[in-house]
């Protein structure tokens, strides 16, 4: 047996070959050799008077150690092992590398003891001089540490101070970041969990000392380490025991007084967290001087990553102080603290036309975000001030800013839970008093904030409002909302405010607002002329707005069905059926849906009644009605249940196969009919007029249905025949893209069977049969729209990633070098690739697969580069728009990797002369410069010039724009690649800033400029 | 920084909206001429060299100061110093002029002048300012340049 | 009235050119500017083409080259505060020495009619004269502070040892070496604000001047007992103004240059125009009238900062600008 | 009657306690005003003193040294004898002296034609390049 054993030992010590603690390793697993054989047959190199030979042997048993999994060795050959690998650290430094690395698998093994771990850690700190160490190893004397903290806790806290000590000596002046990064976790487990007796002060030297961290990785660095990872892990360590404040403080004070910018920010993040551990009897004698600090920092430094740290300081420098245990102390630490802070501000509280005003305000909110009592004294202290302030004023500046700060106040009270003695009690009637005056003052900006703060009022927990305050609200919104002239902003916050009474308080509200807009609804003497009035669009709109919550969407809807039917509001049929939609997106619940399938049935039957009807034909096809009508259907399709559906869904389905006569319509006269031009007896689906109509509303019913609900639709097969032989019909485009997309919505969602595929390979067939016969080209103006149907059958297959799918997208594919379909197969790519809203979408219930738009561009990218170059020059275009339409449609994580073999088509797509092409093209390349800065560098030679051309390119001021947009992007590059072009971009921009049009000019001076400053020295 | 700073709590206004765009500004056919608002939108968003605030918020420049005729190639900004002693006029006025410098068209003749009676030295400013060959040379003084693209370098526009 | 042609635009330097100056034989045209390069233009055939390019010698902007009268050196001033002296040797061109000494941009150089003094002036307030030693070294012979600002330019006298400077302190300062120092000897003050050049007539007893105040001024000597009985003090002559022409230019006028051969002024103003007058027939010499004879309207695309009239070619103009280019001009007067 | 004298009365203290109020002001800012002066002119003129003083010795302790070697050149010799003869003319005494700025400046300006015939720096120049001024 041991044979193969000592002549594998053998080839690893001559001639090391790599493969042999592999082998050896499962030759130990399936039991043919045992451990003791391999330690016998390596004694004699182990005890080698050769270093170089006794490392090797010491590498050869760590090897396969690394190659066992961490339950295999048994208790006794953990410990025969360890104590033979710790005999090792005794031996030549030269030996420590192996050992430890070996060390390092032992100490994963679960059946590890307390002994053994005593005496690696033991020898560890005794033997090995970490600092003379390389890397690797110093690395593994960490995992090994970091294995014991983490696995065995309680077995290294017997080791005591010993195992801090002899830490702080491993770790002292290590320099590299991976093993910072472990480090940095073991010291903060010790900080926690060890007895640091004498040497507090010690430990946390060895980790400060590197505070703040400014690292930035090399480029293609492996290991991944971030800058963010040493600073999260040191602060950890920072912040890990209340023992540090004393050491800390200091430290972090002396930092916040840096000119460094990530400096400052490091330490005010870093102030926060310790906060919060180090507890306020530790914080109260600096927080103070903190205080000023961070006050700086927001008065003065207009940095918004500067101020956000401070912010979060703040906030967690008052939440500390507000911990104290005893109420005397709690006196002491905050309300002393807050005193002294508000003392600092109410002076620019009372100048609210000066800079500091807006500052203050943020800081304030900082402070109240501590804690309840430190909000409710801030409130206590600053609103009176506030209303003063706002009374004193006269400007609307000042106002203005007062407003802002106190919304910043009530937005803040609102976070916290007051019980019934919230801060604002006392002063809620001067605060109203001042929203309802600022609501009248005539700047857009002020009634807005003002809408703004009635709505945090009333949204606070158990709010201090009388029901008369609140109908006083709703009044005031309402007269706004229905004034003519009222500013679209305002509108829509005094709607969100209404909308939220409504739902809240309904039967409060309700009487003071319905009656009103109804009526205004009602009275027909509404007029151009009576300017105050605004019309009934308006009226709808606003319903729209702020109807939710059942009680209110059943008053409403009932309204709007009884307007539906009235020919006297045909004139309205637009806002009214959008009026319906909006409502609907509101409601999923089913009993509000349950309302909604009223109004589905109402439409199937004006539609059904009054599509022979001149005047209301020409308002149902109107297309927004139809768009609005077939996007509600689509809200209530998506949520209805089983129960209604059936019945609902045959409705339409019946009315769609069966000729149905509609009866004779009453409301024109029988010449009207005469004259309108189709056959009134019939109706029969599909020909062209209202039957496209009908189509439109059909899909939603049929294809937004949750799937498992789809095999059951009444007469479900036949419609799919019908709709898959309208394909090959000359139909106008309208009704046939309406019957390609329900198509769609059907196979996509159909469950999957051989039927399916039979299905599915008979229109392969009748497709490619009519799209690939030769000859007859311009004879066969059906077919070209087959290219569509072609290219949605794609679509909903690729989504649902349909075994079939590709098939269907080769033939799309096949299709580009065709002199006259290849334009429409390239538009097939923006039909497949772009999201519709009205089918094939999440809230349609499709199915859709992970990914399948990357997995597209995957599949199919090859295929057209590779037919690009084969391709005859005059259908060479179809391939780059058809590229320009996956490249806007595709994630671009996905295009980086396959940029290098796009690029050339890109350029290509640059120098085409079509418009759209240059564009989606200059778009991708200005976010690929972005993403994928390598690649891009290398291509600058011919990158710049083109850009530079397109910068006068006098047909479209659109191509310039983002010609010069994307040079713009180029300074993102690092600066080497850019300087020897620079000159030459800054010259050749002269004569655009000339350009006769202003949004190229604009560009220009922007691109001109970010070349100019692109070496601005920018403070890290 | 902050302890040197010559006026702490200056005033600051409502900043003008965006332009508004019309449907000319899209029109390939139609040329839009260069007028007031645009060059104001060139130098409102310059910063204070002292304070994290733009030229606009300080209305150190407002739109009214500023005139511009395309036809004949001229432009004159006149600048409002927050204070009559500010030290910082020159450096101002040179951030203006720079600005402009790089983002008009050279046919442009352009004056940037302090506006009559807001500052103690207000014809030596002028004067200075005036002065291209001294302009010129204040942009080879790599120092001083750093200190006007610091100013000229976009920052987030306050608020 | 006159008219001027453009004969040939010459373009090479990178930025604004800001000063053009003919050597005394006017068969080479020297250009300098923004772009830290000296151009050497001269004639191949009937095309004018860049005979060669110093691009060393100088780390900012070189405001000024001037040739010596012998025509064999050429000296640069430059922003970056010093003065290089260039000798040219069978058409090579050669730095032999640089004068350091001023604080800061020197703006202007110029060498004395016997070409062994040089002056220089700069942004420091001072006007510096240096002595060329037999060894060609150059030895700071003395300093004067005498303006109280930014002095602009300096040159000499065409024959005397006489050095005239002016300023952004907008007054003239003549200066002569008296009792083994050079000091000021008269200070002419009239314009409004900076003096940016002054040019001497043939023989030295005229100066005009032109100013940022948008005035072109000419200016008379009247030496000791002239018989206008215009007051003098000591042996020096008096400077007065005799003529100020207003109206014309509509910005800064930037340059100014006299023709000793036909007595023709020409200015080189902001506005980019060209601008050639004339002294009318017979004009009381105490109070003589110029008149315009010719406006070269866009003459650049932007401000023009520099025009010389060739020394031999009685009606050749040089010009240039910040638009880059240097352009070569043909007068024309004709009877009627 | 009396009315109207106590109303005139008033009237009369008013204007008195005004002019009191404007002594008063004017008193502590004449005081407050003389206080700084002195200060700034103790500092600007030291300043001043310590470099002609420097330039002065300078100057006298180089000529001595010229005198000894006699490849000295003769230009420098002249130009430190007038350097040394206008500082010793320099009025120290009197600082209301008119004279004394274009003194002052004639110094600097000797000075430098010094510094540049030996080839040194003076230290004038190093200060360029920083500051907003140009």
């Amino acid at each position: 047996m041991a044979a193969p054993c000592d002549s594998l030992i053998e080839d690893f010590m001559q001639n090391d070959d790599g493969t042999v603690p592999k082998k050896l390793s499962q030759t130990l697993v399936n039991g043919k050799i045992s451990l003791t054989d391999i330690i016998e047959n390596l004694g004699g190199h182990m005890t080698n008077t050769e270093v170089e030979v006794r490392k090797k042997a010491t590498q050869l048993i760590a090897d396969i150690l690394h190659q066992l999994s961490h339950s295999f060795l048994s208790h006794n050959q953990v410990s025969l092992l360890s104590t033979y690998l710790c005999e090792k650290l005794k031996d030549h430094a030269f030996i420590h590398p192996p050992a430890l690395y070996g060390l390092e698998a032992l100490s994963r093994c679960d059946l590890i003891s307390r002994e053994i771990i005593e005496l690696i850690c033991r020898t560890i700190f005794k033997e090995v001089h970490a600092q003379s160490l390389p890397q690797s190893s110093r690395r593994s004397v960490y995992k090994i540490l970091f294995q014991f903290l983490t696995g065995h806790l309680k077995d290294v806290q017997v080791l005591g101070t010993d195992f801090v000590y002899g830490f702080i000596q491993c770790m002292d002046s290590e320099q590299d970041p991976r093993n910072l990064v472990i480090a940095f976790t073991c010291a903060h487990i010790i900080i926690q969990h060890l007895p640091l007796g004498v040497f507090v002060e010690e430990i946390f030297e060895v980790v400060s000392c590197y505070f703040p961290i400014d690292f930035t990785p090399p480029s293609n660095d492996p290991s991944g380490i971030t800058q963010e990872d040493l600073i999260l892990g040191l602060r950890k360590c920072l912040s890990a025991s209340p023992k540090f404040a004393q050491y800390c403080l200091p430290l972090l004070m002396e930092k916040l007084t840096s000119d460094m910018k990530s400096a400052k920010i490091d330490a005010l993040y870093t102030l926060a967290s310790c906060a919060a551990v180090y507890g306020s009897e530790k914080m109260f004698e600096l927080q103070m001087s903190f205080f000023n600090c961070i006050k700086k920092e927001m008065f003065l430094s207009g940095d918004t990553k500067v101020e956000e740290a401070a912010i979060t300081a703040l906030t967690a420098l008052i939440k500390t102080a507000s911990t104290g245990l005893t109420q005397s102390d709690r006196k002491k630490s905050l309300e002393g603290f807050i005193e002294d802070i508000l003392n600092e501000c109410k002076s620019h509280l009372l100048q609210p036309e000066l800079m500091l005003m807006k500052s203050t305000g943020r800081l304030l909110q900082a402070v109240a975000t501590g804690s309840a009592d430190a909000c409710s004294q801030v409130a206590m202290v600053t609103i009176p001030l506030l209303i003063e302030s706002y009374n004193k004023q006269t400007q609307h500046t000042p106002k203005h800013n007062v407003i802002i700060v106190l919304n910043k106040i009530s937005e803040t009270i609102g976070t916290f839970k007051f019980g019934n003695q919230s801060p604002l009690q006392s002063m809620k009637e001067p605060v109203l008093c001042i929203y309802g005056s600022a609501i009248d003052i005539d700047v857009t900006s002020i009634q807005v904030l003002a809408v703004k703060g009635l709505y945090l009022l009333v949204s606070l927990h158990n709010e201090c409002l009388t029901d008369v305050d609140k109908t006083n609200m709703a009044d005031k919104c309402l007269n706004k909302v229905t004034a003519s002239q009222c500013e679209t902003e305002i509108r829509s916050e005094c709607n969100i405010l209404l909308s939220f009474l409504l739902s809240t308080f309904p039967d409060l509200i309700q009487p003071h607002v319905y009656p009103v807009l109804f009526n205004k609804l009602h009275n027909d003497c509404m007029d151009v002329d009576d300017k105050t009035e605004c019309d009934k669009t308006v009226i709808l709109n606003i319903l729209s707005e702020i109807t939710s919550g059942l009680h209110n969407v059943k008053i409403v809807t009932q309204l709007l069905y009884k307007l539906l039917i009235d020919k006297e509001y045909l004139d309205l049929y637009v806002c009214i059926t959008e009026c319906l939609y909006k409502i609907s997106t509101r409601c999923t619940d089913i009993d509000s849906v349950l309302y909604l399938c009223e109004g589905v049935k109402l439409i199937h039957q004006i539609i059904t009644t009054h599509c022979r009807c001149p005047r209301w034909y020409n308002v149902l096809t109107n297309t927004a009605v139809i768009s609005n009508i077939s996007s509600f259907l689509r809200q209530v399709a998506a949520h209805w249940s089983h129960t209604v559906v059936n019945d609902i869904q045959s409705l339409y389905t019946e009315s769609f196969l069966k000729t149905v006569s509609c009866k004779n319509c009453e409301c024109c006269s029988i010449e009207a009919l005469a004259q309108f031009q189709s056959n009134p007896e019939s109706f029969c689906p599909l020909k062209p007029g209202c039957d496209c109509v009908f189509i439109s509303v059909l899909s939603p019913i049929i294809c937004c249905g949750p799937a498992k609900l789809q095999k059951d639709i009444p007469n479900i097969e036949e419609i799919q025949k019908y709709l898959h032989d309208l394909i090959f019909e000359p139909l106008d485009s309208v009704p046939y893209e309406y019957i390609c997309k329900c198509v769609a919505g059907l196979l996509n969602k159909q469950e999957q069977n051989e039927s399916l595929d039979t299905l599915l390979l008979k229109l392969l067939d009748n497709l490619s049969g009519c799209l690939c016969e030769k000859g007859n080209e311009n004879s066969c103006y059906g077919n070209k729209q087959c290219v569509a149907a072609l290219a949605w059958i794609s679509k909903a297959l690729i989504m649902r990633g349909h075994k079939l799918s590709e098939k269907f997208s080769d033939l799309l594919v096949s299709l580009l070098c065709h002199q006259v379909y290849g334009c429409l197969a390239a538009d097939g790519f923006s039909i497949i690739l772009t999201d519709n809203d009205d089918i094939l979408n999440k809230s349609m219930q499709a199915n859709i697969r992970m990914m399948y738009k990357q997995r597209f561009f995957l599949e199919n990218l090859d295929k057209i580069v590779h037919n690009y170059h084969t391709a005859d020059s005059d259908v060479k275009m179809n391939y780059l728009s058809a590229l320009s339409h996956m490249l806007k449609n595709t994630n671009k994580s996905v295009i980086l990797p396959e940029l290098s073999k796009l690029y050339p088509l890109l350029i290509q797509s640059l120098l085409s002369n079509d418009l759209d092409l240059q564009l989606v093209t200059m778009d991708t390349l200005t976010d690929l410069i972005f993403n994928a800065s390598n690649v891009i560098e290398k291509q600058l030679d011919s990158l710049i010039p083109q850009l530079l051309k397109m910068c006068v390119y006098k047909q479209s001021l659109k191509v310039r724009v983002s010609a010069l947009k994307c040079l713009t992007q180029l300074t993102n590059l690092p600066l080497h690649k850019l300087l020897p072009y620079r000159n030459k971009v800054v010259r050749s921009l002269v004569p655009v800033l000339d350009d006769r049009k202003r949004l190229v000019r604009n560009e220009a001076v922007i691109a001109r400029q970010e070349w100019i400053l692109m070496d601005m020295d920018e403070d890290k | 920084m902050g302890d040197s700073l010559i006026n702490a709590n200056p005033i600051i206004y409502e900043k003008t909206g965006e332009r508004v765009l019309e449907q000319d500004d899209f029109d390939d056919n139609v040329e839009d001429k260069i007028d007031n608002r645009e060059v104001f939108d060139l130098i409102r968003n310059i910063n204070d060299p002292e304070h994290p605030l733009t030229l606009e918020d300080l209305n150190v420049v407002d739109c009214d100061n500023v005139h511009v005729n395309d036809d004949e190639n001229s432009v004159e900004i006149l600048f409002t110093p927050t204070i009559p002693h500010c030290s910082m006029a020159t450096l101002i006025g040179l951030s203006i002029r720079v600005k402009l410098l790089r983002s008009l068209p050279p046919r442009f003749k352009v004056d940037v002048k302090i506006s009559p009676g807001t500052h103690a030295s207000e014809e030596a400013v002028n004067k200075q300012l005036a002065d291209k060959e001294r302009v010129a040379a204040a942009l080879e003084n790599s120092h001083l340049l750093s200190v006007v693209n610091q100013c000229l370098k976009s920052k987030r526009s306050s608020g | 009235m006159g008219t001027l042609d453009n004969v040939c635009t010459l373009e090479g330097h990178d930025e604004q050119v800001w000063c053009v100056s003919w050597n005394p034989t006017g068969t080479l045209l020297a250009s300098c500017g923004g772009d830290k390069n000296i151009r050497v233009w001269g004639q191949e055939g009937d095309k004018w083409v860049c005979k060669s390019v110093l691009s060393e010698g100088h780390q900012r902007t070189i405001r000024y080259v001037s040739w010596s009268p012998c025509g064999n050196y050429l000296a640069s001033a430059s922003f970056d505060a010093t003065v290089c002296v260039w000798s040219r040797k069978e058409g090579e061109f050669e730095c032999i020495a640089t004068l350091e000494g001023h604080e800061n941009e020197v703006k202007a150089v110029s060498w004395a009619c016997t070409g062994n003094l040089l002056a220089t002036c700069s942004r420091d307030k001072s006007v510096w004269i240096w002595e060329v030693t037999e060894d060609e070294d150059y030895e700071c012979a003395s300093v004067i502070s005498s303006h109280t600002q930014d002095v602009k330019y300096c040159t000499w006298h065409p024959s005397k040892e006489i050095l005239v400077s002016c300023s952004y302190d907008d007054t003239i300062k003549l200066y002569k070496e008296e009792i083994d120092d050079w000091t000021c000897c008269s200070t002419l003050e009239s314009h409004d604000s900076t003096v940016w050049k002054v040019a001497f007539d043939k023989d030295g007893e005229r100066l005009v001047s032109v100013s940022d105040d948008k005035t072109v001024k000419i200016w008379q000597e009247y030496l000791p007992g002239n018989k206008e009985g215009v007051p003098t003090k000591g042996k020096d002559g008096a400077w007065k103004c005799v003529c100020t022409l207003s109206g014309f230019h509509n910005r800064a006028i930037f340059d100014v240059d006299w023709s000793h051969l036909s007595g023709r002024i020409v200015t080189g103003c902001g506005d980019d125009c060209i601008r050639v007058f004339k002294e009318e027939e017979g004009s009381d010499p105490n109070q003589p009238s110029f008149s315009l004879m010719a406006t070269a309207r866009q003459a650049h695309d932007q401000d023009v900062n520099s025009v010389a009239w060739n020394p031999k070619v009685s009606n050749m103009l040089a010009s240039c600008s910040d638009d880059g280019t240097v352009k070569l001009w043909k007068y024309y007067e004709q009877e009627y | 009657m009396d009315e109207v004298d106590d109303l005139f009365h008033d009237v009369v203290m008013s204007e008195e306690i005004q002019r009191n109020g404007y002594e008063e002001g004017r008193a502590i800012g004449r005081n407050q005003g003389e206080r700084e002066g002195k200060r700034l002119g103790w500092e600007k003129g030291s300043s001043i003193g310590s470099e002609v003083g420097f330039i002065a010795g300078y100057a006298a302790s180089l000529l001595e040294e010229m005198k000894g070697k006699d490849d000295a050149k003769p230009r420098v010799v002249k130009t430190l004898e007038k350097l040394l003869v206008v500082t010793s003319e320099f009025n120290f005494s009197d600082p209301q002296n008119p004279e004394l700025q274009t003194k002052l400046e004639e110094i600097r300006t000797k000075f430098k034609h010094v510094c540049s015939l030996l080839n040194i720096k003076p230290e004038a120049s190093k200060s360029q390049e920083k500051g907003i001024s140009f």
